[in-house]
């Protein structure tokens, strides 16, 4: 069966490691934190300025002056800090941040993302994530793997205008979770229930398969 | 101890004028110059271009000059959560420049710190970098990014004090410090003016030197955008 | 909270060898690592590179690196005050790169944020622009510098946590912060080891993100080198 | 007759205006501080991080670390901050610094500068003296008029590596004060005492005279 947007937080959250600094975007990716290991150390970074990110607030005792890049009311843990945006980019820029997880329209073979624009319709702006995808050096995409049309979002090459070149590691969609490596989609496991064929059918892209592809545990 | 204080916001937006460029504190409504926002719609500059990461919302932050159609361009990485602004860009009314946002905090610190440009990664490859200068070192390619020009800069502190130097509170400093002394002058406004010497030198997030007026701001309603909360249990 | 501590200075170096380049913080005599300086005489790695704006006195500070002969390379803004520095330069066996102090600032700064070279106007037209890009925007003209490259950065701070974060008393701040994830690993010496939630999270002036180690430092002398006062009246 | 240090400090005290952030070099420059009127509200910034220094400290007060760039025990005033190396810099090169006072070696008519290295000499560096001279827009230069051996250090051009270029705005030295205008210098005032033909003489680059020269008045 394949994945809710809860189910492919829980299997990113897997790819959180201990003593990572993580960047989660807005959408899927916020939900990763609820699905982290608790034994393993792990500081979020919001690219508005702030590290080591908690919960949101009890009621009643949100500030407006503590915020999270989407706008949302959160706290922060014993250990956390504030800063400018530059120095937040800085994080980011310079390969601090060891993790970035944010969603996507489109991703192709080659490793491209188009996260940000549909000619035509309003833009809204790519916020940060120009700069989250051509500094980090580990990127997940979550996301479905089809629009809502059925057409797969993952394609040989991106139709979309592009986020960033070559630079997604690897995506987790509602069906499987995929690598890119050597300008190729892997597949890497299968949504539990879903085959192998049934991913290639919504994979525009060429998806290279080896092997007997595992189910994820969740 | 150069005196920075002046008594309100009218004194503060003096030399404002109609086609300036305005950088804008402020990351959604947090940390935002309201003070000066209320001022400029009061002053009805018109045509003027705004730096700021967003927008504001329809009826609050620099919407209410989107409202009053004082803009005329808004440079900025996300304008989403803005009905107004989406009809005005739609309509072709509004000129929009879309910046990535660690880029766009980069060219008000290069502004800042004397620097004309600078090479990014953020943009490569895409539609931001046409027509921008490309250049690659170490095997990796990076797009020439040019330093803001800007005629006022309008802040949002915490606490500061008459020699010009802020603080900030949580994630409302944002954009603020990075666009202290980027624009010909910067204007601070502050929730709580406090006496010189009150600050810790050791934690002064901005020096006064680049500050050039402070004043008192009042009635801020610092408004929440999404208000997430848990419930106790 | 990510771990960052090391229980002492030779678990904070493991890893140095030979032939590395290191960035120290300081400036004179003031916010140097001490502990790391003296580990680094101890462990008596060779042919090492230091970046640091100056180069210690004969007998203190980056002098003792000298003095064992330890340094192949010195690249700083200003290496007066230290006798057998020029001993070593005049005779060949140093090899010495000056820098102006802010463009060494901010090589620092730009390996620490990810851009790998920018413009600035200091020593257009001198010899520090030799065999260097210059370039001319809005009528000034500007040499290209390269952000440096560094194995390990031993900062010296006031007051850190187990985190990593770092607090600077006064101007022992000066180079240290911008050396902070400068390099490929940082390390960071503190006078004073707080718990984790001590520090007031507005007043950090490195977040932990910018270190790899953090120790408890030991028997900091903080020699003055020039000791100017006055008398009560 | 001829200005002592003291005199040159003085007279440069005068430049210093009402508001004016301030930059003082090493050796006179350091002087000027003490001489500047006490109606004016004037911050002095030193290039190792801080923003409002006071006078020395009183014996037994000093801390190890708060100093100046030359390396002295200082102390701050109300008002003052401390800051990171970078951000001193961004101070200078963005040109809120209002006024650089420094020592040097030679000056030239085009307003060249060289106060840093003698070839074949020990050479100890620039420290920021490169960064404050490339960005200030008014810098004053504290100087003998002639070395040692009484050649001028006011020529045509300088024969000493350069520190910056085309930057000098104004030279007080012990005989005179000079204004670099238009590539050549501009004999503004007398020392005390002190005759044109004096200051023409000790001066190898052309010198421009025009009308009356005022003694300084200290």
């Amino acid at each position: 069966m394949a994945l809710d947007k809860i189910g492919i937080a829980k299997r990113i959250a897997q790819e959180v490691q201990d003593g990572f600094y993580v960047n989660l975007g807005i959408g899927i990716p916020t939900l990763v934190a609820n699905y982290v290991r608790d034994d393993i150390e792990v500081e979020f970074q919001s690219e508005n300025g702030v590290l080591g990110m908690g919960p949101f607030p009890f009621d009643g005792e949100e500030d407006a002056d503590i915020i999270n890049a989407g706008k949302q009311t959160i706290t922060t843990l014993p250990g956390a800090s504030f800063f400018d945006s530059a120095m937040s980019f800085a994080m980011i820029r310079g390969k601090h941040v060891d993790l970035t997880i944010l969603g996507a329209m489109e991703v192709a073979e080659n490793g491209d993302i188009a996260n940000w624009k549909i000619p035509g319709k309003m833009v809204k702006g790519m916020g940060g994530a120009m700069d989250l995808v051509a500094s980090a050096e580990n990127i997940i995409v979550a996301m479905m793997h089809t629009n809502k049309h059925g057409d797969s979002k993952i394609l040989k090459r991106c139709s979309l205008p592009l986020t960033g070149v070559g630079c997604v590691t690897k995506v987790v969609t509602n069906l499987a979770v995929l690598e890119v490596k050597d300008h190729q989609f892997h597949l890497i496991e299968r949504a539990p229930g879903v085959s192998v064929q049934e991913i290639q059918e919504a994979t525009e892209a060429t998806l290279i398969v080896k092997g007997e592809i595992p189910e994820m545990t969740l | 101890m150069i005196n920075k204080k002046v008594n309100n916001v009218e004194e503060a937006l003096v030399g404002v004028q109609s086609e300036m460029t305005f950088m804008l504190g402020g990351f959604g409504l947090c940390g935002i110059p309201e003070n000066a926002i209320s001022e400029l719609v009061k002053l009805n500059v018109r045509e003027i271009t705004c730096i700021s990461n967003n927008a504001g919302v329809d009826n609050f932050g620099l919407g209410l000059l989107l409202q009053n159609k004082q803009v005329k361009k808004m440079i900025s990485s996300y304008v989403g959560e803005n009905d107004e602004f989406e009809r005005q860009m739609l309509s072709g009314e509004l000129e929009v420049e879309l910046t990535p946002q660690g880029t766009l905090a980069e060219k008000c610190r290069a502004a800042q710190a004397g620097f004309p440009a600078f090479y990014t990664p953020a943009g490569y490859g895409t539609e931001v970098a046409e027509g921008k200068e490309t250049r690659e070192f170490d095997g990796k390619m990076y797009v020439l990014e040019a330093a803001y020009k800007a005629d006022f800069a309008f802040i949002k502190a915490w606490k500061g004090d008459a020699a010009g130097n802020l603080i900030f509170k949580g994630t409302s400093r944002n954009f603020n410090p990075n666009m202290c002394g980027a624009a010909t002058i910067t204007v601070a406004e502050v929730e709580e003016m406090v006496a010189v010497g009150v600050l810790d030198p050791d934690n002064v997030h901005v020096p006064g030197i680049f500050v050039q007026r402070i004043f008192q701001g009042e009635g801020y309603e610092k408004r929440i955008e999404q208000r997430t909360v848990r419930q106790k249990k």
